[in-house]
């Protein structure tokens, strides 16, 4: 069981009985397709091979026919014109979840979101709004290769008027899901395609490891939500604050334990607007920080929380506050392990802080 | 210096500045030729209309053959009244624009049929996804032109908030879309909007229209696919006024035959229209609109047409074209054609004509009055200023929050 | 809970999994019908060919009409040389790639005239933007294998240093362009290059291919616009094998009559042929190849033909389609027929070509054995950690020398 | 005259004379793609009516005439189009500038930059490269509104294989557009569109001035370049950094002398790479640092100065670095000069990081 899953989560649990069920994080997120499209007429699921077939990663799967050929259809391969229907539907108060295939197919129809869905409520002051959730498998580690492994998670985070979301485990996954497609705002929402089958603490080589005999594999059957803009500590410490969203969240928890050191994680789950305050509380208990990411370095979201970071809590720190992250190169195929910052690199980084 | 001919082929327009304006290479069929099919038709046999060009007001301004709507004369005088109106506004938007009152305007002269009988043949509850230059059919739509004024100098009770460039507008109770300044970003906007009317099925269809340009973006091509696959219910018009801003109309439509004749690559009806014959406009708009609307899928409609004026008011199109294309263009002046036939049907004159000018001149000069008395761009009142932090989001996060403190207000 | 009917239009394939595969709906001219135009024929009077379909290999394997390109008779039997290695490799790789030898492969079998004429068709100094499903091009070409599995299996002598997803080929020596996962971005890349071939006057053109369920991209319009504008000497290749991953060529298609029509929006000369009929594919690319070279333009080709196999190692068709559908493809195997057609012209036999599989087989074991001993995926040797940070500009800057230094390599 | 314009331009001017003129930035501009194309047959211009009609801010104006149609020639509207085109000539020798009309319209063509243009390099192992040159006007101060405003740098900034510039005045414009068309990678060329026609410093009221006027206004009219990944420190001073590039040069330049502070001012002109050494030169001396941009603030570059500047020049800093940006909302037309850093901003920001 989640044991920290905050207000919303606790107080639905109060009044209703929830049916607890092993889910790895495709279920989870199927589960809250499920959830939404019984409960709202208005929602519909489209993609490349989203609709018969229930797309290349299975989380579309059945929704077809359970709730019709209109509900969960299959999209041609034009990531602009996907965007574009979306927002079509949107503003006639529909509520659509459109799936890019892998995030690095996103780029065709960055137009549509940075000008188009981003803007649409502030251009006609309220009058009309894209309320569309936008899912993008993300992140490598799966031997993809330079197109099936970005994690463009910053690009987004530079665009006022989208949320960002990036989960980072079954139960999380569907309760943000559940949040997204609630939210009035448009969300762009990234699932690290590593840990759709299992939790992944960076190891290469080892055993894919399943969500079945994890906490947050324990997924209710029924609708529940996260709020979207707060994040979690998902394991307290004194010596270092590792801020971390998605696969990296595992992989610092895990390296923390390796090395045996204090390290507080926490799981920042939404990226725009992220949670300020339990970063500030927990860099101002630590006096010392690292941010992580699996993108590139230059100017990814781990820039923006080191700036901030630095900002709010500077005479609090200690060290410097150290990134991890990619490399600034595309995404290497055989070597993806080299570029892939796991449990060592997280290691050196609080040995660095440590000893700063 | 210069190769004298180029190692591959740039399509250039026949005259340039200090040519003799010239548009002898354009066949213009007769009026009243073209068949007008039943609206159930199958989108590849509308191939010799996508070639052709349906014309319904002849040379001596009467209305001919299958396409003629046979509208009612107060249908007529109340789409003529549009259509000076239009023109009139624009005018004037203009002298103000020259005179500092606002940033920036863009006049659709010429024009005005393709918006006006494109939105008198619709249903007011139809969504349309304009582009920048179909005011007209806020006029047709009977939108309030002080409101229009006010949003054109940003002032106080402009509806967008002073956020969009004048002539960016949009009037969601006149179901307008939100106009984006980012070209043909509309288009698989209005195929996605008329599929949820389906999905709705509440009847409403969606139009949207772009330009001769802008047709080469994906964006034209992503909403044909899209309005094929699904059959939507959409009208896709293609404004071919000739010109972008400084590029004809050859630079997007390359060896192209027409641009009706592209959406015959997706098996949409496909219709080639006198964009400056408003019965054409009207006849074809309520053919397509039938179509959407009896589950027969998107109609692509190219209005073509003369941009007789600048492009904006950034533009001088004296830099890139010959002066007095506009007078000689072959398919003449929508404005003066509807009047002329009107005045055949002995249902208008010249008098009626000079005072439905005189009237609507002197209402925009009053609305103008009117509008200014609610602010100007440059002496405010504005929109608040902390309104710039409003409707990013439904409600501000953090950030907008601070950076309201930030800016102190 | 669903509705029984879907409110809008959602195209679906004439059968799914356990229904009988069926292909009755697809009509198939006889071979030997369509006209041959001359290759400086205008791209509109193309239109019958872009609605019909080029055939050359009759039901009894014979070549006739107007298309018969009458190849030499070793041409003929290099070409099936190709295409058998083509399917060797093909069946090879897949069974490694079971074995775990490499991380993913996408075979072409069904598809392999497609590629394997085209090249033959071309010059070989004429650059191919390919997408990831014309291996074709390389054995046709006459790329080393061991060089080709070593890309493959991502070890130390691949050419592209492990970077690479396997098949995404990259073979500069051969015009062979660098592959790219992202769908339909080769296209205006490849009318760009056919420009500068122009501009540099040096009689090159460029071939670049794309599938069926890619045409939906905004960048294959992008390309057309340019090809039609410029007038580039480029053969656009649309390789219809009726399957995207999933979704069935309607998807993209829409109410498309073919794919090949869409050539004709742009006035391109456009030509719709069996894309399993060795000859058909060899005539057409070789006419287009004429016409380009003579600056006549380019031509968009689409080859209909079938995907026989899985999408890629990822896939798995059991999900959307029936069992069984490639054996009953009314066009056949492409190396099927053009072994019947050269042993009926008494110029091959069952038993050559048992020997040439065996010997291809063969050396395609042979080859990965050779391959492997430099090195596998799994077990190295791979290029140099370091390579990773090289090629990122032509010098690493400080920040790549420093990550360099981070990970201490 | 420039005072401080680096080795490669000194070393120029000691074997050959110069013809100086007075320019501003769009005949700089234009002036450096008339050397180009003039002694490079490869270099070639196209764009949106950057044809006949020399492009809607004119800088390509003449070069069709001068050097024919199929050198300097008009595009489609598609800016994916316009990119891909450029891709396939750089491949085959070419050395293509692409001029997008306005950078916000740059999103329709970024697939082609981000997947293609900046890893061709790389994925084909050096067998293929794109050196493509994209010009692109940025930011705002025009009344453009939010489509006609937009400063997207940072996007570009987190693509490996491209390289970002953005020029502050014309001497820089010409040179370091000369050295990004003869670069051999990519460049993404911003053009402060406000500068264009003169010096601009913030001050939305004021005349404009001219930049016949300004030291920088003289340019040589032969070939020279200036180095990529150089900044050049515009003023001197010791109490505080501030590190800016494009338009924000002049304005923090303009701050300084306003409020009469000490302030050193670095002018980036180029953001990738960056000259990190120069910037942790200026901060260990000074101490305290300001970063600014004018696009919205989470996560645009100055994020990532201020979090590299952190972790290099932690122990120097005696203040939290500050951001001084816009705000993270699209950029709005009536009330521009409510968004646009200028002056004020500034201030407020120098004396924040002096009292802290
Ligand atoms: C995506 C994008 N690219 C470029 C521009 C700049 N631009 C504005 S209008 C225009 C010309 C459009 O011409 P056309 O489509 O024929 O429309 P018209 O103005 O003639 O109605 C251009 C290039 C833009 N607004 N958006
Ligand atoms: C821009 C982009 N979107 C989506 C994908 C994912 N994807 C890879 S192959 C494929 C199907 C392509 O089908 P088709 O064009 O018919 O080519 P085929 O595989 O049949 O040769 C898809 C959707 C991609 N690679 N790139
Ligand atoms: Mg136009
Ligand atoms: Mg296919």
């Amino acid at each position: 069981m989640p044991n920290r899953t905050g207000a919303c989560v606790a107080s639905v649990r109060i009044w209703e009985f929830k049916i607890m069920a092993k889910m790895n994080m495709i279920q989870a997120l199927n589960s809250a397709l499920d959830n939404m499209m019984e409960r709202d007429p208005d929602v519909i699921s489209f993609g490349e091979d989203a609709g018969y077939f229930g797309g290349v990663f299975r989380v579309t799967a059945n929704l077809q026919s359970k709730y019709g050929l209109d509900r969960s259809f299959d999209a041609p391969i034009n990531e602009a014109a996907i965007m574009g229907m979306a927002i079509g539907m949107a503003a006639k108060g529909l509520k659509p979840v459109a799936e890019i295939q892998f995030s690095d197919y996103i780029f065709p129809g960055l137009d549509q979101i940075v000008s188009e869905m981003s803007r649409l409520r502030y251009r006609s002051a309220g009058q009309f709004t894209a309320p569309v959730v936008v899912r993008a498998p993300c992140g490598g580690g799966i031997r993809g290769g330079q197109t099936h492994s970005m994690s463009p998670e910053a690009f987004f985070t530079q665009v006022p008027g989208v949320q960002v979301v990036m989960p980072s485990n079954p139960y999380d996954a569907k309760g943000l899901l559940i949040a997204a497609i609630e939210s009035p705002d448009p969300v762009i929402f990234f699932e690290p395609k590593r840990l759709y089958n299992g939790p992944f603490e960076g190891h290469s080589g080892g055993a894919l490891s399943s969500w079945g005999k994890h906490p947050k594999g324990e997924v209710p059957e029924e609708h529940y939500s996260l709020p979207i803009g707060k994040a979690e500590v998902v394991r307290e410490g004194s010596a270092v604050t590792i801020i971390a969203y998605g696969t990296l969240v595992l992989v610092a928890q895990a390296a923390a334990e390796k090395a045996g050191i204090d390290a507080e994680v926490i799981d920042l789950k939404t990226l725009v607007p992220y949670d300020l305050e339990t970063i500030a509380r927990s860099v101002n208990k630590t006096g010392r920080c690292i941010v992580a990411q699996e993108a590139p370095r230059t100017s990814g979201f781990a820039a923006e929380l080191a700036a901030q970071v630095q900002e709010e809590c500077f005479y609090a720190l200690e060290a410097p506050i150290q990134r991890v992250t990619g490399w600034d190169t595309p995404y290497p195929h055989a070597h993806e392990w080299a570029y892939f910052p796991g449990p060592d690199r997280f290691i050196n980084a609080m040995n660095a802080v440590l000893e700063a | 210096m210069a190769h004298t001919e180029p190692r591959f082929h740039v399509p250039a327009p026949h005259v340039r500045p200090g040519d003799t304006p010239d548009f002898s290479h354009i066949a213009i069929p007769p009026a009243g030729e073209a068949k007008r099919p039943a609206t159930d038709v199958a989108g590849m046999e509308t191939r010799d209309l996508a070639l052709g060009l349906v014309r319904v007001l002849d040379h001596n301004h009467q209305a001919v053959g299958e396409w003629d709507p046979k509208l009612d004369p107060d249908v007529l005088r109340e789409g003529l009244r549009h259509m000076v109106l239009t023109r009139v506004y624009d005018d004037r938007m203009l002298k103000l624009q020259r005179q500092g009152k606002m940033s920036f305007y863009m006049k659709s002269t010429g024009e005005e049929a393709v918006a006006v009988a494109g939105a008198m043949a619709m249903q007011k509850s139809d969504m349309v996804f304009p582009s920048y230059r179909q005011q007209g059919i806020l006029f047709a739509r009977g939108r309030d032109i002080v409101d229009m004024m006010c949003h054109c100098i940003s002032n106080s009770r402009d509806n967008l908030k002073g956020r969009q460039l004048p002539v960016h507008y949009t009037w969601a109770e006149g179901n307008f879309f939100s106009i984006s300044g980012n070209l043909a970003t509309q288009l698989p906007q209005a195929v996605g909007y008329a599929m949820a009317c389906e999905y709705r099925g509440d009847g409403e269809i969606a139009a949207t229209w772009i330009g001769d340009g802008s047709t080469a973006e994906g964006d034209f091509h992503g909403a044909l696919v899209l309005a094929s696959t699904y059959r939507a219910p959409v009208i896709v018009n293609v404004v071919n006024n000739q010109w972008a801003i400084s590029t004809f109309q050859g630079i997007a439509a390359g060896d192209a035959p027409t641009f009706a004749y592209k959406g015959m690559g997706y098996g949409l009806a496909s219709l080639r229209i006198d964009g400056n014959d408003f019965l054409a406009v009207y006849a074809a708009t309520k053919w397509a609109a039938e179509r959407a609307r009896a589950g027969h899928g998107a109609t692509v409609i190219e209005h073509f047409t003369y941009r007789a004026d600048a492009h904006s008011t950034s533009d001088d199109p004296s830099g890139y074209r010959p002066k007095g294309e506009n007078e000689i263009w072959p398919l003449g002046d929508p404005v003066e054609r509807l009047k002329q036939h009107l005045i055949g049907l002995g249902e208008w004159d010249e008098e009626r004509h000079a005072a439905l000018e005189k009237e609507l001149n002197e209402m925009v000069i009053a609305s103008y009055k009117e509008a200014e008395s609610h602010g100007t761009l440059h002496d405010g009142p504005l929109s608040p200023v902390e309104s710039i932090f409003e409707d990013v989001y439904a409600e501000p996060d953090w950030r907008l929050r601070r950076q309201r403190q930030d800016l102190g207000v």
